[in-house]
C-alpha cells in the first residue's frame, strides 16, 4: 500500500508534470520555434543596441521585433481568454472595434482637422475617451451575449459587420495624421528607454490582470460561469453580469491595443487596421490550451499562445517566404504545434519523461 | 485594394498610348433608343470601393458624390464594397431597378461578363471609371482610368535618373492581381530585368501600412543594406519610414535610403516638401467630371469619341515640389 | 398559440421565426421600396447571387448541428476557384475533370479536417482556422493574379441560363426579358433537398443531431461519435468544393480575393436560419431561407440609396442585430412557458 | 469479467475484480460510493478501456473486446446509465431507437407509432414525438428504461435507475425486471436502497474500494451483513438514529427563524406559507413533481420570486436572487447535481469553497492556504473519495460528488440549510452519516428543510412535515401525526389541515 503511494507520488516528478501541465504547450511551441531559428539562423537571435533618429538608445533584432509586435495580440489575449472562459464562444468583432477605438483616439487628438499642427487634446483624454467607447460597444456586445442570450460569435457578428463603417464614421471619412512626436512614443520608443513600448504597455497590462486575477476572484467566477451557469447563480453568482463584465474588460483592452496601433503610424486605415487580429487573438487563446469552449483557463499560457504567434510571423518573415502566401506555412505549423498538444501525444511524451526519471532514481539507488 | 486607382495594365495602356485607336464608331451597345427615361433626372447606379480603404478612394467617393447631384439633374444610388461579388450582387440589383447608366469601380478585373450582358439586354449603359475589367468592349460605353505602367514607368525612370552607385530596393507591392500593382510593378520588374535593379526584397503589403512595417522591420533585422524603398502606394511608403525611423536609417533627400510612394495623399506631398520622402506618383482620382460629359454626350445622342479615357498625371520629385503642387494635386 | 408555441421543438420554432421573417421583409421591401423588388427577376438573381452560399451553408449547418464548425469553407471556395481556373486555362483542361478537381480539393479538406476534429480530438474553430489560413495561403501559390476563364465548353455551361416560365418582365426597352436562374441554382436546390431528406431520414442525419445535443450521451446511445463528427466534416468539405465550382461557374475567374468572408456569412445564414452554434438544433429549410434573409438585407439596403458609404455597413448591422434579438425573445419566451408549464 | 483493472490519473478505481452473471437472474452490484460499480460498468460496455482482464460471453472461451457502447449492444447488453444519458434535443421516440438499427433510413411514423405503444405498456407519461428535455427527470429515467428494455438483450444493466423514481414507477420496473428475468435476460442492478435488493434480486456481488468483496446469494446475506460487507467494518443499526432523535425539545421555544407568507415563484407553485424554527429540522413532502423542489426554490430566490414576503425573526426581508438568500444565512442544496450542483471542470476545492467564496466578495479572494485547510477539512469531515483536492469533481463518484456539495454549504455555516434530496445516490452508510449530521446540525441550532422520495428517511430526521400535492401546500403534520399512512392519506387529499 505504502509502495504504491510512493509509485504514485514519483508519477508527479516535475518533467511529467510538466508535460501534464496546460502552459506546457505554448512554452514547447516557443522552444520548438527558438531551436528551429537557431539551427537555420542563429543571428536571428542577435540584438543589437543603436541610435534611433532623435539620437536615443534603441535595443534591434527580430527577437526585440516579435516582444513590439504580438503586444497587442498579447493584450487582446487577455480579455479574449476572459471572454472565452465566461461565455463559451469568441468575440470576432475586436478587430474593428480598434478601428473604432483608434479612431476616436485620433478624433479626439485633431478635433476636425484632419492635419492639426498642435494636439486638440491631451493624449491621456483621448485614449480615456476611446477606453470609455471602447467598453460601451464591448457592454453591447456582452448585453447582446450575456442578456439576449445570443451566442457570442453570432452577436459579435454585428459589431463585426458595422465597426469599420462606425470607424470612418466617426472621422466622417477623413484619414487624420497626428504630426505630434510624443504620440508615436506609444508604438515606439519613449527617449531614452531603449525597449519598445508596446512591450510595456503590454508588460503593464499583463501584472495588472495578473494581480486582479490575485487579488480578486475574476478568475473563479469565470470559470465557474463557464463550466455551468445554473450551478453559478445558486451559488449567488450573476452569470449574465460576469459574461458582460468580460466583454466590458475585452472592450478595455481593445481601446489599449487600439492606442499602440494607431500610435505606429500616428494615423488609421479604417479598413485595414488590426484587420484579421480577431483570428489571431483566438489562436493565441487556442494556442495556450484553453478550451474554446469556456471554462478552465490558463492567463498566461494564452499570452505566451500571442507571443508564439508573433514569433511564427516573424520567422516566416525573417525566411522571405512572400506575405499572401504566408498564412498557408502559419497552417501548417499551428496544426503540428496542436497535434502536439492533443492528450494522447502528450501522454505518450509524459510517459517518456516518466521513465526518464525513474532511470535515474534507479541509477541513483545503485 | 487601395489606392489601385486601377487599370487593366495591358490593354488600357496600349489603347492609351495611341490617343485610343478605337474611335469608336458608336458601338451596338450604345442602344437603339438614347431618349433618356422620362425626361427630368437621369438614374446612375454607382458601384465603388469602400470610400474609406484610402485616401485615394475617398477623394474618389467625394468627387462623384459631388457630381451626380441632384442639381446637375442626376439621382444617384451608392453601393460600396471591396469584395467583387457583392458588386456584382449591387450591379445586379440596379439593373433591376432600372437605373439609365451603371457607374463602375470593380473590385476585381475578372467576372463581369455576365453582368454587364443583362444590363445591355436592359437597355443599361455602363461607364468604367477609375479599373477597367477583363470584359469585351462593346460591353461598355467607356473607360476612365489611370495607365498603373505608364505611372510605374514614369518613377521608374525617376529612380534611374538618380544614377545611384548601386540600387538595393525594397519592393512593397499592392494586392496581388490588382491593376495598380501590375503595373507599377512591371516597370519595376523591367527595370530590375534590364538595368541590374537589385530588389532586396519583393513582398506585398497588401496596401496595408502595418505589414509593410512588419516587412521593413524584418529586412532590417536581418541586416541586409537597401538604399531605396519603392512602395506602391503612400500608405506602405508611410508604414515603411515608420520602421526606418525606428532604426535610425535616415531617409528622403540626400539621405541613406530613397523613399517613394503613388497616389498624391496632400499628407505624402508634404513629406515630399519636406525632404523626408523622395518621389511621389500621381494617380488621379477625380473621374467625375469626364463621366458627366459623356453621359450629357450619350443624352444628346451624340457618339463618344475615345471609348478608352486615360487620367493625366505626373509624379513629383522632392527637390522640385511647390506649394502649389501640394495644394493642387494633393488628395 | 401559445399551446402551439411550447410544443414546438426549438429546431421547428427557429425555422418558423426565419420564414415569416424573411417573408415579412420582403414584402414589405417589395411595398415600401418597390422598385426592382416588384420584379421576379431580382428574387432570382438573390438565387444566383446565392447559391454557393446556400451550398456552403448546408455544410455548415451540418457542422454545426454536431456541435461544430468550420470557417475553411471560403478560403475552399477561392482555392477551387483558383484551381479551377488554373486548369481551364492553362492546362486546357476539360470541364468535367475541373468538376472532379473542385470535389476532391473539398473533399481532402474535408477529409483532413475531420481527421483532426475526429479521431484526434482537436477544437474544430482551430482546425478550420488553420485550414482557412491554409486555403488561402494555397491560392496565392497557385496563382496571384486574377484573370477570366476562356475555356469555351466552361463558358458554354457558365452562360447556360434556365428559363423561368411566366416570370419575366418588360425592361425600358420595351423588350419582354425573361426570368432565369443559372445552373448553380438547380445544384444549390438539389443539395437543399438531398441534405434536409439526409437530416431528417437516415440515421446518419439523426446521429448528427444527437452527437450535437450531447455527444456524451449519443456515445452511450451506441452512436459512433468519432465517425459521426468526421463525417459532418467530410461531408462539409465536399460541399464547399461543390460550392467552390458553383460559385466558380457564377463568375467565371479564378481570384485569391475570391469568396473572402465567406464562411462569416455562410455561419450568419446558419444561425438566421435557426441553427445554433452550440449544436443539437438546426434545420436545412432554415438555412436556405437564412441565406435569403440575409441577402435580401443586402439588398435593401443596396438598392436604399444611402449616400454615405458608411451607412450599408451600420445597417446591414442594425437589421441583423434585429434579427437575432427577435430570435432570441421567442426561444426566451418558449423557455418561459416551458416552465410555467 | 474476470481480473478487470482500471486506473484513472491518481486513482485505482478497479483493482481485479471478477464478476459472474448467469442467464436469468437479477445480481445486485452493491457498495458504497466511489466503489468502483459505475466504473465497473462502463468497462463492461466499452465506454471506458479496461487496463487489464477479461471479459467472456455465453460461456465462450474466448475474451470477446468492447471498445465501445456499440458494440456492447451488438452483443446484447444494453445499459441504463447513473446519469442519465439521453440527448435532450432530440424525441422521446428518437431517443429509444438512435442507435440501435443499422437501417440507414429513418421512419418516422412507425418509430412514433412504436414508440407511443411501448410508452403506454409502461404507463409513461409522454408522447411519442415530444421532445426530451421538455420531460421531467423521471419520465426521462423512464425512457432511458425503456429504451434499453426494448432491445432485444441478453444482459441488461440498470445503474441507479431508481434514484429518481417514485415508488410507483419502482414498482412498475421491478414488474418489468421480473420479466425479462423469466425469458432469461441476465440484469445487472446497482442501487443504494437496500429494500429494493431484498425485494427483487436474486444474487448480490459486493464492491469496496475498487476490490471485490464477494457473491453472495441474496438468503445467505442478511441486511445487516451486507452493510457490513459494503463498508468493511459494523454499522450501528439504523434504529439508532431515531432514539438519539434531539428534535423535539427545541422546536417547542422561539419564534420561528424564517417565515414565509404567500410565497409564489414563476416557476407555477400556487402561494404557500411556510415557517420553520431555529434548531428545527422538517421537511416537504409529496409525489414527484408536486412542487417540494419549487417551495424551496422560491424560499431560496433561485426562481424569479413574484409574490409574496419572508420573514427572518420576524423581519421581512428581500430575497430576489440567491445571494439575498445566501447572506440571510441560507444554504440550498439542489435536487439535481449534475445540473445544478457540480461546475464539473473545477477542482473539488474550488468546488468547496465557491459558496463562501462568493459571500465573502469580489475583492477578498480566499487564499491558497486557506482554501486548502477549508477543503481537507471538509474532505475528511464527510470522508469525501477523492484522490486530491486538486481534482476535478466531474471525475468523482456521484455520491462524493454530492458531499463536496454539502461540505460548500458547510462551509458557510448557514442558520437555515434546504437539503434538497441530498441522499440521491448515496450509499446506506452515508445516507446514515448524513442523516447524524443533519440531526446533529439542528442540535447545535442550525434550522433545516429535509426533502427526501424516501418516507421512512424523513420520518426519522423531521420534526415536521409539510404536505405537497399538485403544486399546493395541502397540510402540515407534526408530532404524533407523523406516520407513513397519515401523509398518504393527506396526500391523497383524506384529511385536509390546511390552516
Ligand atoms: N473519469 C474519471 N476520471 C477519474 N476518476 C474517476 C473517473 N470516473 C470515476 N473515477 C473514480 O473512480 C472511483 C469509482 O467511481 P464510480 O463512479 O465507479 O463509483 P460508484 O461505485 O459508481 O459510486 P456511486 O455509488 O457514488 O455512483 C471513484 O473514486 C471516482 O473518483
Ligand atoms: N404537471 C406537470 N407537467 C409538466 N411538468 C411538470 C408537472 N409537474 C411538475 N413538473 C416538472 O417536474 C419537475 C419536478 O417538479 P418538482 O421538482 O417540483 O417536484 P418535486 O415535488 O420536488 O419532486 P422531485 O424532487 O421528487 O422531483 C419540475 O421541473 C416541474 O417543472
Ligand atoms: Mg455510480
Ligand atoms: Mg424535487
Amino acid at each position: 500500500m505504502s509502495n504504491e503511494k510512493k509509485v504514485e507520488k514519483g508519477n508527479k516528478n516535475f518533467l511529467s508534470g510538466l508535460f501534464r501541465q496546460q502552459i506546457f504547450i505554448p512554452i514547447a511551441a516557443l522552444i520548438i520555434l527558438a531551436v528551429f531559428n537557431l539551427i537555420a539562423d542563429p543571428s536571428f537571435f542577435k540584438i543589437t543596441l543603436g541610435y534611433n533618429s532623435a539620437g536615443d538608445p534603441v535595443l534591434s533584432g527580430y527577437l526585440m521585433t516579435i516582444l513590439d509586435y504580438g503586444s497587442e495580440l498579447a493584450i487582446l489575449a487577455i480579455g479574449m481568454t476572459l471572454v472565452t472562459a465566461a461565455s463559451g464562444g469568441q468575440d470576432i468583432s475586436v478587430g474593428a472595434a480598434i478601428a473604432i477605438a483608434g479612431s476616436v483616439i485620433l478624433r479626439v487628438l485633431c478635433g476636425t482637422n484632419s492635419r492639426p499642427d498642435t494636439l486638440q487634446a491631451p493624449i491621456i483624454v483621448a485614449f480615456l475617451v476611446a477606453c470609455v467607447v471602447a467598453m460601451l460597444f464591448g457592454a453591447f456586445n456582452g448585453a447582446l451575449v450575456a442578456y439576449f442570450k445570443i451566442q457570442p460569435m453570432v452577436a459579435t457578428l454585428i459589431l463585426y459587420t458595422a465597426g469599420r463603417s462606425i470607424a470612418a464614421w466617426i472621422n466622417n471619412n477623413e484619414l487624420p495624421i497626428v504630426s505630434d512626436p510624443t504620440f508615436s512614443y506609444f508604438g515606439g520608443f519613449i527617449p531614452g528607454i531603449p525597449i519598445p513600448t508596446p512591450f510595456f504597455i503590454a508588460a503593464v497590462c499583463v501584472l495588472v490582470i495578473f494581480l486582479v486575477l490575485k487579488f480578486t476572484t475574476l478568475g473563479l467566477y469565470t470559470q465557474s460561469v463557464g463550466i455551468n451557469e445554473n450551478s453559478s447563480k445558486l451559488n449567488g453568482l450573476n452569470p449574465t453580469f460576469i459574461k458582460f463584465l468580460t466583454f466590458v474588460i475585452l472592450g478595455l483592452c481593445v481601446a489599449v491595443a487600439a492606442l499602440i496601433k494607431v500610435s505606429r503610424l500616428s494615423s488609421i486605415n479604417y479598413s485595414v487596421i488590426a484587420k484579421d487580429i480577431e483570428m489571431d487573438a483566438i489562436l493565441a487563446v487556442a494556442l495556450g490550451g484553453n478550451s474554446l469552449s469556456g471554462g478552465k483557463f490558463n492567463m498566461a499560457a494564452s499570452i505566451l499562445g500571442a507571443y508564439v504567434i508573433q514569433f511564427l510571423t516573424t520567422t516566416l518573415y525573417k525566411f522571405d517566404v512572400q506575405s499572401d502566401a504566408l498564412p498557408a506555412y502559419k497552417a501548417v505549423v499551428v496544426i503540428l504545434l496542436v497535434v502536439l498538444s492533443t492528450p494522447k501525444v502528450r501522454e505518450w511524451l509524459s510517459a517518456f519523461g516518466k521513465k526518464l526519471k525513474q532511470g535515474k532514481a534507479v541509477k541513483e539507488v545503485g | 485594394g487601395s489606392s489601385d486607382a486601377g487599370s487593366n495594365a495591358a490593354t488600357g495602356s496600349a489603347n492609351a498610348a495611341t490617343g485610343s485607336a478605337n474611335a469608336a464608331t458608336e458601338s451596338a451597345s450604345a442602344g437603339t433608343t438614347s431618349s433618356s427615361s422620362s425626361g427630368d433626372m437621369i438614374k446612375v447606379g454607382i458601384i465603388n470601393n469602400d470610400p474609406n480603404e484610402s485616401g485615394y478612394r475617398t477623394a474618389n467617393d467625394k468627387d462623384m458624390k459631388n457630381t451626380f447631384t441632384e442639381a446637375n439633374g442626376y439621382e444617384a444610388s451608392f453601393a460600396y464594397s471591396l469584395k467583387n461579388d457583392e458588386q456584382i450582387t449591387a450591379a445586379q440589383k440596379f439593373i433591376q431597378d432600372g437605373v439609365d447608366y451603371l457607374l463602375l469601380s470593380a473590385a476585381d478585373t475578372a467576372g463581369w461578363d455576365s453582368v454587364l450582358k443583362d444590363a445591355q439586354d436592359a437597355g443599361i449603359r455602363v461607364i468604367l471609371f477609375d479599373r477597367t475589367i477583363d470584359a469585351d468592349e462593346s460591353l461598355y460605353e467607356a473607360s476612365i482610368v489611370s495607365d498603373m505602367a505608364k505611372e510605374g514607368q514614369t518613377a521608374v525612370d525617376w529612380l534611374k535618373s538618380q544614377n545611384l552607385s548601386e540600387y538595393n530596393i525594397i519592393h512593397l507591392q499592392g494586392v496581388m492581381g490588382s491593376a495598380a500593382q501590375q503595373g507599377r510593378t512591371g516597370a519595376l520588374d523591367d527595370a530590375a530585368a534590364n538595368d541590374g535593379f537589385n530588389l532586396v526584397t519583393q513582398q506585398t503589403a497588401e496596401w496595408n501600412a502595418e505589414k509593410a512595417q512588419q516587412i521593413v522591420q524584418s529586412v532590417i533585422d536581418a541586416g541586409t543594406p537597401f538604399n531605396v524603398i519603392y512602395a506602391e502606394n503612400d500608405d506602405m511608403a508611410k508604414g515603411a519610414v515608420a520602421a526606418l525611423d525606428k532604426a535610425n536609417i535616415s531617409h528622403g533627400v540626400g539621405k541613406d535610403v530613397i523613399v517613394m510612394g503613388f497616389d498624391c495623399n496632400k499628407w505624402a506631398l508634404e513629406e515630399l516638401k519636406a525632404g523626408n520622402w523622395n518621389y511621389d506618383g500621381q494617380c488621379n482620382p477625380f473621374q467625375a467630371s469626364y463621366i458627366d460629359d459623356i453621359i450629357k454626350k450619350l443624352e444628346n445622342g451624340e457618339t463618344i469619341s475615345e471609348k478608352t479615357i486615360i487620367m493625366d498625371e505626373k509624379g513629383f520629385d522632392a527637390t522640385t515640389i511647390t506649394q502649389e503642387d501640394v495644394d493642387n494635386y494633393g488628395i | 398559440m401559445g399551446k402551439k408555441l411550447k410544443n414546438m421543438t426549438d429546431t421547428n420554432l427557429l425555422l418558423t421565426i426565419t420564414i415569416v421573417v424573411f417573408f415579412v421583409m420582403y414584402i414589405g421591401a417589395i411595398v415600401f421600396q418597390g422598385k426592382g423588388f416588384l420584379k421576379p427577376q431580382t428574387f432570382f438573381n438573390i438565387l444566383n447571387a446565392n447559391a454557393a452560399l446556400i451550398i456552403l451553408s448546408c455544410g455548415m449547418s451540418l457542422v454545426m448541428i454536431t456541435g461544430g464548425i468550420d470557417i475553411s469553407v471560403g478560403g475552399v471556395v477561392a482555392l477551387v476557384s483558383m484551381s479551377c481556373a488554373v486548369y481551364l486555362d492553362f492546362g486546357g483542361g476539360n470541364v468535367f475533370v475541373s468538376m472532379l478537381l473542385a470535389v476532391a480539393i473539398g473533399l481532402a479538406f474535408g477529409i483532413v479536417q475531420g481527421f483532426l476534429v475526429a479521431y484526434l480530438d482537436i477544437q474544430p474553430f482551430i482546425v478550420t482556422l488553420a485550414g482557412m489560413f491554409f486555403a488561402r495561403g494555397m491560392t496565392t501559390i497557385v496563382n496571384t493574379k486574377p484573370f477570366n476563364v476562356a475555356n469555351e465548353s466552361f463558358t458554354a455551361l457558365k452562360e447556360t441560363r434556365v428559363i423561368v416560365p411566366g416570370m419575366g418582365s418588360v425592361n425600358k426597352l420595351g423588350n419582354y426579358v425573361n426570368a432565369y436562374v443559372e445552373i448553380g441554382v438547380i445544384v444549390a436546390l438539389l443539395v437543399v433537398i438531398l441534405m434536409f431528406i439526409m437530416l431528417r431520414w437516415t440515421k446518419m442525419g439523426r446521429s448528427f443531431y444527437a452527437v450535437g445535443g450531447n455527444n456524451q450521451s449519443a456515445l452511450m446511445l451506441g452512436i459512433n461519435v468519432k465517425r459521426t463528427k468526421f463525417m459532418s466534416h467530410l461531408l462539409c468539405g465536399l460541399l464547399a468544393g461543390i460550392g467552390g465550382y458553383v460559385y466558380f461557374l457564377h463568375v467565371g475567374s479564378g481570384s485569391a480575393s475570391h469568396a473572402s468572408g465567406m464562411e462569416m456569412n455562410a455561419i450568419a445564414s446558419s444561425i438566421i436560419g435557426g441553427t445554433m452554434l452550440t449544436g443539437g438544433v438546426g434545420n436545412i429549410i432554415g438555412t436556405f431561407f437564412g441565406v435569403l434573409s440575409l441577402s435580401t438585407i443586402q439588398n435593401i439596403v443596396s438598392s436604399a440609396g444611402l449616400d454615405q458609404a458608411w451607412w450599408t455597413g451600420i445597417t446591414i448591422a442594425a437589421m441583423l442585430c434585429l434579427f437575432l434579438v427577435v430570435q432570441s425573445v421567442v426561444i426566451a419566451r418558449k423557455k418561459k412557458m416551458l416552465q410555467n408549464k | 469479467m474476470k481480473n478487470i483493472h482500471k486506473s484513472f490519473p491518481g486513482v485505482r478505481a478497479l483493482r481485479g475484480v471478477d464478476f459472474h452473471l448467469n442467464k436469468g437472474e437479477i445480481h445486485a452490484l452493491m457498495g458504497e460510493n466511489g466503489a468502483g460499480k459505475s466504473t465497473l460498468i462502463k468497462v463492461l460496455t466499452g465506454v471506458y478501456s479496461k487496463d487489464e482482464g477479461q471479459i467472456f460471453i455465453d460461456g465462450n472461451d474466448k475474451a470477446v473486446s468492447i471498445h465501445s457502447p456499440q458494440e456492447a449492444q451488438k452483443l446484447g447488453i444494453s445499459t441504463v446509465y447513473q446519469e442519465i444519458t439521453l440527448c435532450p434535443n432530440l424525441s422521446v421516440a428518437e431517443n429509444m431507437y438512435i442507435g440501435r438499427s443499422n437501417k440507414i433510413y429513418q421512419n418516422w411514423k412507425k418509430m412514433n407509432e412504436d414508440a407511443d405503444k411501448i410508452l403506454q405498456n409502461l404507463d409513461i407519461p409522454a408522447k411519442a414525438s415530444q421532445q426530451l428535455a421538455s420531460c421531467s427527470i423521471a419520465v426521462q429515467q423512464m425512457v432511458a428504461i425503456a429504451r434499453a428494455v426494448d432491445m432485444d438483450c441478453k444482459v441488461l444493466i440498470l445503474d441507479e435507475p431508481t434514484s429518481s423514481l417514485d415508488e410507483q414507477e419502482v414498482t412498475k420496473l421491478f414488474g418489468l425486471m421480473r420479466d425479462l428475468k423469466a425469458r432469461g435476460v441476465g440484469i445487472i442492478f446497482v442501487t443504494h436502497f437496500l429494500d429494493q435488493v431484498y425485494e427483487v434480486c436474486d444474487k448480490i456481488t459486493v464492491m469496496r474500494d475498487g476490490s471485490l468483496v464477494g457473491e453472495y446469494a441474496i438468503k445467505d446475506l442478511p441486511r445487516v451483513q451486507l452493510v457490513s460487507k459494503m463498508l468493511g467494518k459494523e454499522l450501528d443499526d439504523l434504529s439508532d438514529i431515531k432514539g438519539e432523535q434531539p428534535t423535539e425539545q427545541k422546536t417547542e421555544n422561539g419564534e420561528p427563524l424564517f417565515e414565509t407568507k404567500d410565497l409564489c415563484s414563476d416557476a407555477g407553485i400556487k402561494p404557500f406559507d411556510f415557517y420553520i424554527k431555529k434548531g428545527e429540522v422538517n421537511g416537504f413532502t409529496g409525489l414527484l413533481g408536486s412542487g417540494r423542489s419549487e417551495c424551496v426554490r422560491a424560499i431560496f430566490g433561485a426562481d424569479r420570486v413574484i409574490g409574496g414576503t419572508v420573514k427572518k425573526n420576524g423581519k421581512q426581508v428581500k430575497i430576489n436572487k440567491p445571494l439575498d438568500a445566501m447572506r440571510c444565512g441560507i444554504g440550498y442544496l439542489p435536487e439535481d447535481r449534475k445540473r445544478d450542483g457540480i461546475v464539473g471542470d473545477l477542482s473539488v476545492r474550488e468546488n468547496i469553497i465557491l459558496a463562501l467564496q462568493v459571500l465573502r466578495g469580489f475583492f477578498h479572494p480566499i487564499s491558497k492556504a486557506e482554501a486548502n485547510k477549508f477543503a481537507d477539512e471538509y474532505i475528511k469531515l464527510l470522508d469525501i473519495k477523492t484522490a486530491s483536492a486538486e481534482t476535478p469533481i466531474k471525475s468523482l463518484s456521484g455520491g462524493n460528488q454530492q458531499k463536496v456539495i454539502l461540505a460548500r454549504w458547510l462551509l458557510t455555516h448557514p442558520e437555515y440549510l434546504i437539503l434538497d434530496e441530498p441522499t440521491r445516490g448515496i450509499d446506506v452508510g452515508t445516507k446514515v452519516d448524513i442523516q447524524k449530521l443533519v440531526l446533529k446540525l439542528a442540535s447545535e441550532g442550525m434550522s433545516v428543510t429535509f426533502i427526501s422520495s424516501e418516507t421512512d428517511e424523513m420520518l426519522r430526521t423531521c420534526s415536521r412535515l409539510v404536505v405537497m400535492r399538485d403544486r399546493k401546500v395541502v397540510g402540515e403534520l407534526s408530532g404524533e401525526d407523523l406516520t407513513q399512512t397519515k401523509i398518504m392519506s393527506t396526500i391523497a387529499g383524506g384529511e385536509s389541515k390546511h390552516e
